[in-house]
């Protein structure tokens, strides 16, 4: 389909800078194939990469920037005591079936996903101060949104918030079977978004074809229409390893996120072809959890004994000055991870507390600190606690994240040098977070967080002591300890405050607090790794997800540089 | 053995010296490929023991067929016809189309050998090596195949190697006898003068034995027992019944030797092996010592067992390959658990002494054996435990004379001794003359006859062609 | 088989094992030891000429430092030589439980390392890993490659002989146990078992899970061969003899069937140490840091392992060896026990 | 007729209790399709819980199975929770991608692997037969995961072979024979990875029995007849050493389905691979019990047309 021209009175969002050339097809090989193209219940990685090329939000952060922009919205106020959102949408645009966008849409959108019967993902985020947001249509292109309380941030809310086709999904929403259209097997007429392409053909297992949406709502600097590209194609291949030698062969154009071994393979066989990026760190933070959720009834009386040492601090201290976050850089990482100390990656850069400690790795101070909490060391070196029992724990992984394993390991070797005794267990991921969330039945794990949006907002559910994502003490009630509830507090103040700087001080509080009371041992954050063909226009890859595609309307291919293939 | 010298067919491991030369040329020398044409088209061959030379997987014609394609450029349809003629020429006419079709497991013992020569002679080879061509055939049978022998002989020159314990076949088919001893050819008369041929008739008596006489108590009983095989084919559809036993009435007397006797086919193996309780009879009773054993299924049957012994027939299959000499004929005592280990392996020697069997062979494995020795050691087998009745289905007919005559002596001294019972079955009918007391003749799965020896045997000739066995027929044709 | 083969069989298969159970000793290394500053270091080089020219009649290694040219490569320090020693004190070992030693075949002193096979992504020694994960590899694999099959003639004696309905039902478990998906009983088997299991009981396991899930194959295999061959004359001729279906199977059949439960065996015994990366994945193999050579070849299988470190096929070179030998080793077997048996 | 109707009956009572006991090892594993939610920070529990209830998760098993079972037989073979629609709209035309690789894989396998054993037993002992033999013990020691990747990088380093996938993007504007072309391209390397990694256990068998039969003296007689070497090899020797090749083969069709599903993954062929290996890992209950049954009805098959077989070239084995 040819880029239709820009009527007039159609509100297009025309793009500072940046120019490219039309034509050609991106080939992107996903890891696995996506399930849905429902953008109301996709959870799956593979899922949300594709309906996040076909479909548009409201407001949008710029992966770049990290800050939001308009998008569909074309601009929006909010009322003074922060609880009222007013937003003013594009007129004349359209749906990639050619089908007209209004306020009804956004207020479909909002109804379909606040109610249960989707199951949408994104649900929990929309409610605020414990009710759903309230979206109202004020005329064919405003619409109102209501929150129950203030909310620092709320417009970084709608950024991702796919607006449906009221025309399309009304009927199955009507009939309560939301969650069950868009299935892969749609016909492409019967799929429509506001995203730069649209469904063009799908080939079960074997391919995804998108084609450039004729109606797309952005143009470049020059006012034509985008995106560049006439296809993508998303391929699906299987396994990381299938999805380098893709990349490798040039058989695909785009490499989303490699591990550091794959990037340093690459790197090593052939950089010359390709153009591989370190973004430097992204948002993810690894670390060791000791379980210390409420057992009693659990009939878990071996990790309840052992919890003695995992609710001591001086354990936790210790085990935290002896692991050696250097080599798990270096060795799990070949360097392109930084040792992490605190909660936040050194790559938010808004809100990273860069005064929090890094004290060095010290094996005797490890020692001396367990000395002080009354830990003593057998003859043959094994470490003993205040009851003479051996310390002795499992740390549970995911088999299926080998990076995480191998710090286990790394982590098993510095802790047997304070004679510790510990085995790393890998487990299936459904079994570790079974057991993580559900059974309890764990000593330690390592586990990572944090992969979606910079701002402290998307990380209420882990530092809230009622938090579903609390992962060493779930399901509290009331705050355990004073530190808990101090972060409790610090969190929702932030979480009111409109003012940016003020927020950052809370934040910075309760990265100190976490950093103190280690109720994790923060062990590294990965650089975020991607690559592309070198002729690829626009190409500026973020450390957010998406890390390559996010700005795919603006992507091209180097008309010169297509004859070096 | 000097017969696989012959053809080139001793397993690697045996040491060859010597020379073999035929139509000039030496075969000791020549590798498998230039063997191959030389077998089957000019050298035939008929092995002693039709169990182990046909393939059990192959269909009888077929089987025949196979070495006619091996040697002529002919399609299947011409080979398979070739088949049938030669099956037709050894005596197989009558029920022709079903053991065609037949696997080899489907025939009784004469059919197979049969089927053997046929594969011997359908190339019209220019020597044919025939060993023990036929043992277990009956008397019209053997008359057919010899008087077949003698034709293709003059007819077509064909030379023939019968290698024979059977002194009528000598005397009535052979121009030349070798006798062999030790490996060795003894003595090679230009021409088998009827003296010698007759003197080997007459001079073998049954040594020191007294024939069992019956002690009127009927041991065995059976009544109207019937079996019909059907042989399915998989996926021709083709069916072919053969109602092998056809209502048996029959009782053996214990202590006494019943002879069985009868055409090629007619169902006495079967007959044996169902009053062994080795296959279900169809219909009918088999009563020994008054209970009927028909009736009996699984651990209740196991008494009865022990009480019949059959010797079979293909002594060369009812030995396992993987076993030793010292193992088979001990097995039964393993079975029942008997004796200690020490006492079994006494016991095996002299089993093995018994029936003439050197004691230094019972490490050997049944494949080392010749073939009378092989039945030599089935017969032991069965000796081994005291079975009330033994059946000895053709247990004699690879033996020689001497050896033949002085088993069957010990057989009869321990029927004098243990009052034990014998069922033999055999187409010999001057063994069964000396050896039993009572004989039956079946005739297509029944007991047509009965009574004293000479009588029956008498009454079986006079009922066939009386001819055949005429012992005044001339030797004719060459061997080589 | 000649008869300078068959000895030459016997000393690489006594060796082998020798190797391995011996691995204390002749590991230069503790296997867990991370030398964390050498991570994929190459084989060492032995070298019997210094850097001056100079000729010494006993080998020796140079230290390996970081090459700056390179990303992770390394080059040798010539500033020390570092001549490789016998029977030297090192990382203690148990040689057998209860008796511990520190002595160790070869050995150079620190700061220089012999890592004769180079080392893994931890700095560990390859040679030594491989050794001690022989151990448990090879054992578990030759027992769990019994168990099966031994399972597996069983019940495919028993299926094919006594036809029917113990025929129908034992196929039927057969196939129930081929088409079950048993990643779900890993599953719920981890789940059920306690985190912590020493290596004795992964050793156990290993052998239990596989024995039990590998019978159904070999079964059937056997099964077919045992309906033919019960139909044999001697059979018969035994059971004229009274013999019991038990003596029948235990004489007559089983016999029969080690001509496919040896090719099995050939084939299960390398299959069976590979199956141990599964059981690893699911946390129920040997896991880190005990080395095994499943979890070794499980590290192998990632590209950038594959391109980038030719040593660390190591340990398929150590498996091929294996299978080979066993290989020839049950056909050796087969051709002693292969008799007339159609 | 009963016959048939018997072996009708047997087999439904396999599949079906094959289902029962794959969902009782599905209920035994811990976790349910929902519970990686939990691990994601922006679900809560309650929503996890609601989902949970509205697929009938926390329903008595009894009637989930229930539940499944007649979807199943509705045809639309259960209902995936991972695609939120009927399994039988992901499976069929998967189950169809991976009998195109694993047929021909099976036939080349027999058809390489037969002619490879019946030479090597006859030059027992001497090179030949000591190169198949090592050749296959290498095969056997490398995981089929290594030996496709392996082929990858052949692929990668000699630009052959596309590295992944059954068609080319774009492959729709082709002509026919170019399709065909681009398609043979594409299943080289997974086929050959199929072929090389299910060879070795094959060819060995072969071997083995055909040596095994070759000893046997009813061929030794044969060869007195003056059989050509390779019509007795064919003919006669060969039947006699098909017993184990026969449940062999039917084995191999019942893994027509299973045998490829990791090659599958690796390379990127559009089959029943990737698709199990999600919904096995994400606990996808229908899929994998619909799945089993697909296997387990080949399974009967592959046993079914074994039996026939040995019964058909074993006149000896009563049926
Ligand atoms: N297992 C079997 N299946 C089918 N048919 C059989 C079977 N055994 C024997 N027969 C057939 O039954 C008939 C009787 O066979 P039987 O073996 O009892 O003959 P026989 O009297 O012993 O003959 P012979 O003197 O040749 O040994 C034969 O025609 C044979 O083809
Ligand atoms: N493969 C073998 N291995 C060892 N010894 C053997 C082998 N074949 C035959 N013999 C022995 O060689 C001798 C001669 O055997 P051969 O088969 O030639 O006897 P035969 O004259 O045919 O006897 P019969 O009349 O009993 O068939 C016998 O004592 C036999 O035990
Ligand atoms: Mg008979
Ligand atoms: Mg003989």
């Amino acid at each position: 389909a040819q880029p239709l021209p820009i009527a007039a009175g159609e509100e297009v969002l025309v793009e500072r800078d940046g120019s490219g050339h039309y034509g050609r097809r991106l080939v992107v090989a996903l890891r696995a194939e996506p399930r849905t193209f429902n953008p109301a219940i996709a959870a799956d990685a593979p899922s949300r990469e594709v309906i996040g090329r076909m479909t548009g939000d409201l407001i949008h952060i710029n992966r770049s920037t990290q800050l939001t922009e308009a998008a569909l919205a074309r601009g929006w106020t909010r009322s003074t005591d922060g609880r009222e959102y007013t937003l003013t949408l594009r007129k004349g645009i359209r749906f990639s079936d050619g089908q007209p966008f209004d306020a009804d849409d956004v207020v479909f959108t909002f109804r379909a996903m606040l109610d249960e019967r989707t199951g949408a993902p994104q649900r929990d985020l929309l409610i605020v101060g414990g009710q759903p947001v309230r979206v109202t249509k004020v005329d064919a292109h405003t619409v109102r949104v209501a929150l129950a309380q203030p909310y620092a941030a709320a417009e970084r809310l709608f950024d991702s918030i796919a607006i449906l086709p009221e025309h399309l999904l009304a009927g199955a929403y009507a009939r309560g079977a939301l969650a069950e259209a868009w299935p892969l097997t749609t016909s492409a007429g019967a799929i429509a978004g506001l995203g730069p392409y649209r469904l063009k053909e799908y080939t079960a297992g074997q391919r995804l074809v998108l084609e450039r949406n004729p109606f797309y709502w952005k143009a470049d600097a020059a006012k034509r229409r985008l995106p560049y590209m006439d296809e993508i194609v998303f391929l699906f291949a299987g396994t990381e390893d299938a999805q380098i030698i893709r990349f490798q062969s040039g058989e695909s154009d785009i490499l989303n996120r490699a591990s550091a071994d794959n990037f340093t393979a690459l790197a090593r066989n052939g950089s010359a072809r390709h153009r591989l990026e370190d973004l430097g760190p992204g948002l993810e933070y690894n670390f060791l959890v000791f379980n210390q959720n409420d057992l009693s009834g659990k009939g878990l009386p071996q990790i309840e004994s052992r919890q003695r040492w995992f609710g001591d601090l001086g354990f936790r201290r210790a085990v935290s000055r002896a692991v050696d976050r250097e080599s798990i850089a270096r060795l799990v990482y070949r360097g392109r991870a930084v040792p992490l100390w605190g909660n936040v990656s050194p790559g938010n850069r808004r809100w990273v507390n860069a005064s929090i400690a890094r004290p060095a790795r010290s094996v005797s101070e490890a020692r001396a600190i367990l000395k002080t909490s009354g830990f003593s060391w057998r003859p043959d070196g094994a470490l003993l606690d205040q009851q003479g029992q051996r310390v002795a724990f499992t740390i549970v992984t995911s088999s299926s994240n080998t990076q995480r394993t191998e710090m286990a390991t790394l982590v098993q070797a510095d802790l047997k040098e304070l004679g510790m005794d510990v085995q790393v267990v890998p487990l299936e991921f459904r079994a570790l977070v079974d057991r993580v969330f559900q059974t309890f039945d764990y000593d330690a794990s390592i586990l990572g967080l944090g992969g979606g949006d910079a701002d402290p907002n998307s990380e209420m559910s882990v530092w809230l002591s009622t938090g579903s994502n609390h992962l060493w003490r779930l399901g509290q009630k009331t705050p355990a300890t004073a530190w808990e509830a101090e972060v409790d507090r610090l969190m929702a103040q932030q979480l009111v405050t409109l003012d940016s700087r003020e927020r950052k001080r809370l934040f910075d509080r309760v990265q100190e607090l976490v950093a103190e009371q280690l109720p994790f041992i923060f062990l590294a954050a990965p650089h975020i790794l991607v690559g592309a063909r070198p002729d690829l226009g626009n190409f500026q890859p973020s450390v957010l997800d998406h890390y390559t595609l996010w700005n795919v309307d603006r992507l091209f291919i180097q008309p010169d540089g297509s004859q070096r293939r | 053995t000097l017969a696989l010298a012959l053809m080139g067919l001793l397993p690697p491991a045996a040491e060859l010296r010597g020379s073999i030369q035929f139509q000039g040329r030496e075969l000791t020398g020549l590798t498998d490929r230039d063997l191959q044409t030389v077998r089957g088209a000019e050298l035939g061959i008929v092995f002693q023991e039709s169990s182990l030379a046909l393939n059990p997987l192959l269909r009888a014609g077929v089987q025949i067929a196979e070495v006619v394609r091996a040697h002529e450029r002919c399609d299947r349809g011409a080979a398979l016809e070739r088949a049938r003629a030669a099956m037709a020429e050894v005596g197989l006419g009558e029920n022709l189309p079903r053991i065609f079709d037949a696997y080899p497991h489907e025939l009784s013992g004469g059919e197979r050998q049969r089927v053997l020569i046929a594969q011997a002679i359908v190339c019209r080879p220019r020597l044919v090596i025939a060993d023990e061509p036929v043992a277990s055939l009956d008397a019209d049978v053997r008359a057919d195949v010899l008087g077949l022998i003698r034709t293709l002989n003059e007819q077509l020159g064909i030379s023939f190697l019968l290698i024979t314990h059977s002194a009528d076949v000598l005397a009535t088919t052979a121009t030349r006898v070798i006798k062999m001893t030790a490996g060795r050819i003894d003595d090679r008369p230009e021409v088998p003068t009827r003296t010698t041929t007759r003197v080997r008739r007459t001079s073998p008596r049954v040594e020191g034995g007294e024939r069992g006489t019956g002690t009127g108590e009927p041991l065995v009983e059976l009544r109207g027992l019937r079996r019909t095989y059907t042989h399915r084919r998989m996926f021709s559809g083709r069916r072919h019944e053969v109602e092998a036993l056809r209502g048996v009435d029959m009782d053996i007397e214990r202590g006494s030797t019943l002879g069985l006797t009868g055409r090629s086919g007619c169902g006495k193996s079967t007959l044996a092996r169902c009053m062994a309780g080795l296959e279900p009879a169809d219909a009918g009773h088999i009563r020994i010592n008054g209970t009927d054993i028909a009736a009996l299924r699984g651990r209740a049957l196991l008494p009865y067992r022990n009480q019949l012994q059959v010797i079979f027939q293909d002594s060369a299959a009812a030995l396992n390959p993987r076993f030793t000499a010292g193992q088979i004929v001990i097995e039964p005592l393993v079975i029942q658990g008997i004796g200690t280990a020490a006492d079994r392996r006494h016991r095996a020697a002299e089993l093995m002494a018994l029936v003439e069997l050197p004691s230094d062979r019972l490490e050997s494995r049944p494949e080392e054996f010749s073939g009378g020795e092989r039945q030599r050691l089935a017969i032991a087998r069965a000796l081994a435990v005291d079975p009330a009745v033994l059946i000895f289905d053709e247990s004699f007919s690879g033996l020689d004379q001497a050896t033949r005559s002085r088993i069957l002596g010990v057989l009869m001294h321990l029927q004098a001794a243990r009052g034990l019972t014998f069922v033999c079955i055999s187409h010999d009918l001057a063994l069964l003359a000396e050896f039993a007391s009572e004989v039956a003749l079946m005739r297509e799965g029944r007991i047509v006859e009965r009574g004293v020896p000479d009588e029956v045997l008498y009454r079986a000739y006079a009922g066939h062609r009386g001819d055949t066995l005429s012992p005044d027929l001339a030797p004719i044709g060459a061997t080589a | 088989m000649t008869r300078g083969r068959a000895r030459a069989l016997v000393v690489v298969l006594a060796a082998l094992h020798l190797l391995v159970l011996l691995a204390g000793f002749v590991a230069p290394y503790d296997p867990v030891d991370q030398a964390r500053a050498l991570p994929f270091a190459p084989p060492v080089r032995l070298h019997v000429i210094d850097a001056d020219g100079r000729f010494h009649p006993r080998p020796f290694v140079y230290a390996l430092v970081p090459d700056p040219a390179t990303a992770d490569g390394y080059m040798e320090d010539r500033s020390r030589r570092f001549p490789v020693q016998m029977m030297v004190r090192g990382a203690r070992y148990s040689v057998l439980p209860g008796l511990e030693s520190n002595l160790h075949l070869v050995g150079v002193e620190t700061p220089g390392r012999l890592f004769l096979l180079g080392t893994d992504g931890f700095g560990r020694d390859l040679l030594s890993r491989l050794l001690h994960g022989g151990r448990v590899s090879v054992g578990a694999g030759l027992l769990a490659t019994l168990s099966a099959l031994l399972i597996g003639m069983v019940l495919g004696t028993v299926a094919g002989f006594s036809g029917g309905r113990i025929d129908g039902g034992v196929m039927w478990a057969a196939n129930l146990f081929m088409a079950v998906p048993w990643l779900y009983l890993l599953f719920a088997a981890r789940a059920a078992l306690p985190l912590h299991i020493d290596t004795r009981a992964t050793f156990l396991l290993l052998v239990t899970v596989l024995g039990v899930v590998g019978w159904a194959r070999p079964a059937r295999l056997i099964r077919g061969v045992v309906l033919s061959a019960r139909e044999r004359t001697y059979v018969l001729a035994a059971r004229g003899f009274g013999a019991n279906p038990l003596y029948l199977l235990r004489r007559h059949l089983l016999p029969h069937t080690f001509g496919v439960a040896l090719t099995q065996a050939g084939l299960l015994v390398p299959q069976y140490i590979l199956a141990e990366v599964t059981l690893s994945f699911l946390g129920l193999g040997v896991g880190e840091p005990t080395p095994s050579w499943g979890t070794m070849l499980g590290s192998l299988q990632q590209y950038d392992v594959l391109t980038s470190y030719w040593w660390m096929f190591a340990p398929a070179v150590a498996l091929v060896v294996t299978a080979v030998t066993y290989h020839a080793v049950t056909s050796a077997v087969h051709g002693r026990i292969r008799l007339v048996t159609t | 007729m009963r016959v048939v109707f018997r072996y009708v009956a047997r087999s439904l009572i396999t599949l079906a209790s094959v289902s029962v006991f794959s969902f009782l090892l599905l209920e035994l594993a811990p976790g349910d399709f929902f519970t990686d939610l939990r691990a994601e920070t922006r679900v809560g529990p309650e929503t996890v819980e609601a989902l949970r209830n509205q697929y009938g998760l926390t329903r008595s098993p009894l009637a989930r199975y229930w539940q499944w079972l007649q979807s199943f037989v509705s045809g639309d073979l259960g209902f995936s929770l991972a695609h939120r629609a009927p399994v039988a709209s992901v499976l069929w035309v998967r189950a169809g991608n991976t009998l195109l690789l694993t047929v021909p894989a099976l036939l080349v396998t027999w058809a390489l692997a037969l002619p490879l054993g019946i030479w090597a037993a006859r030059r027992r002992g001497r090179w030949p037969d000591r190169l198949c033999g090592g050749a296959t013990s290498t095969l056997l020691a490398l995981p089929d995961l290594l030996v496709a990747l392996l082929l990858l990088l052949l692929a990668l380093r000699t630009g052959l072979f596309p590295t992944g996938g059954m068609l080319s993007p774009g492959a729709e504007d082709m002509s026919v024979t170019a399709r065909v072309r681009d398609f043979a391209a594409h299943a080289f390397l997974p086929l050959c990875a199929l072929v090389v990694t299910t060879l070795p256990a094959v060819f060995r068998h072969v071997r083995a029995s055909m040596i095994e039969a070759a000893g046997a003296p009813a061929v030794q007689a044969a060869r007195g007849l003056g059989i050509r070497p390779s019509r007795l090899t064919l003919r006669f020797v060969l039947p006699l050493a098909a017993n184990p090749l026969v449940s062999l083969a039917g084995l191999s069709i019942a893994t027509l389905l299973s045998a490829s599903l990791l090659i599958e993954v690796v390379m990127s062929w559009p089959g029943l691979g990737p698709l199990l290996v999600e919904a096995l890992l994400a606990k996808d209950v229908h899929v994998v019990l619909s799945a089993s049954m697909l296997a387990t009805g080949l399974l009967v098959l592959g046993n079914l047309a074994a039996d026939l077989t040995l019964v058909g070239i074993d006149p000896r084995i009563r049926a």
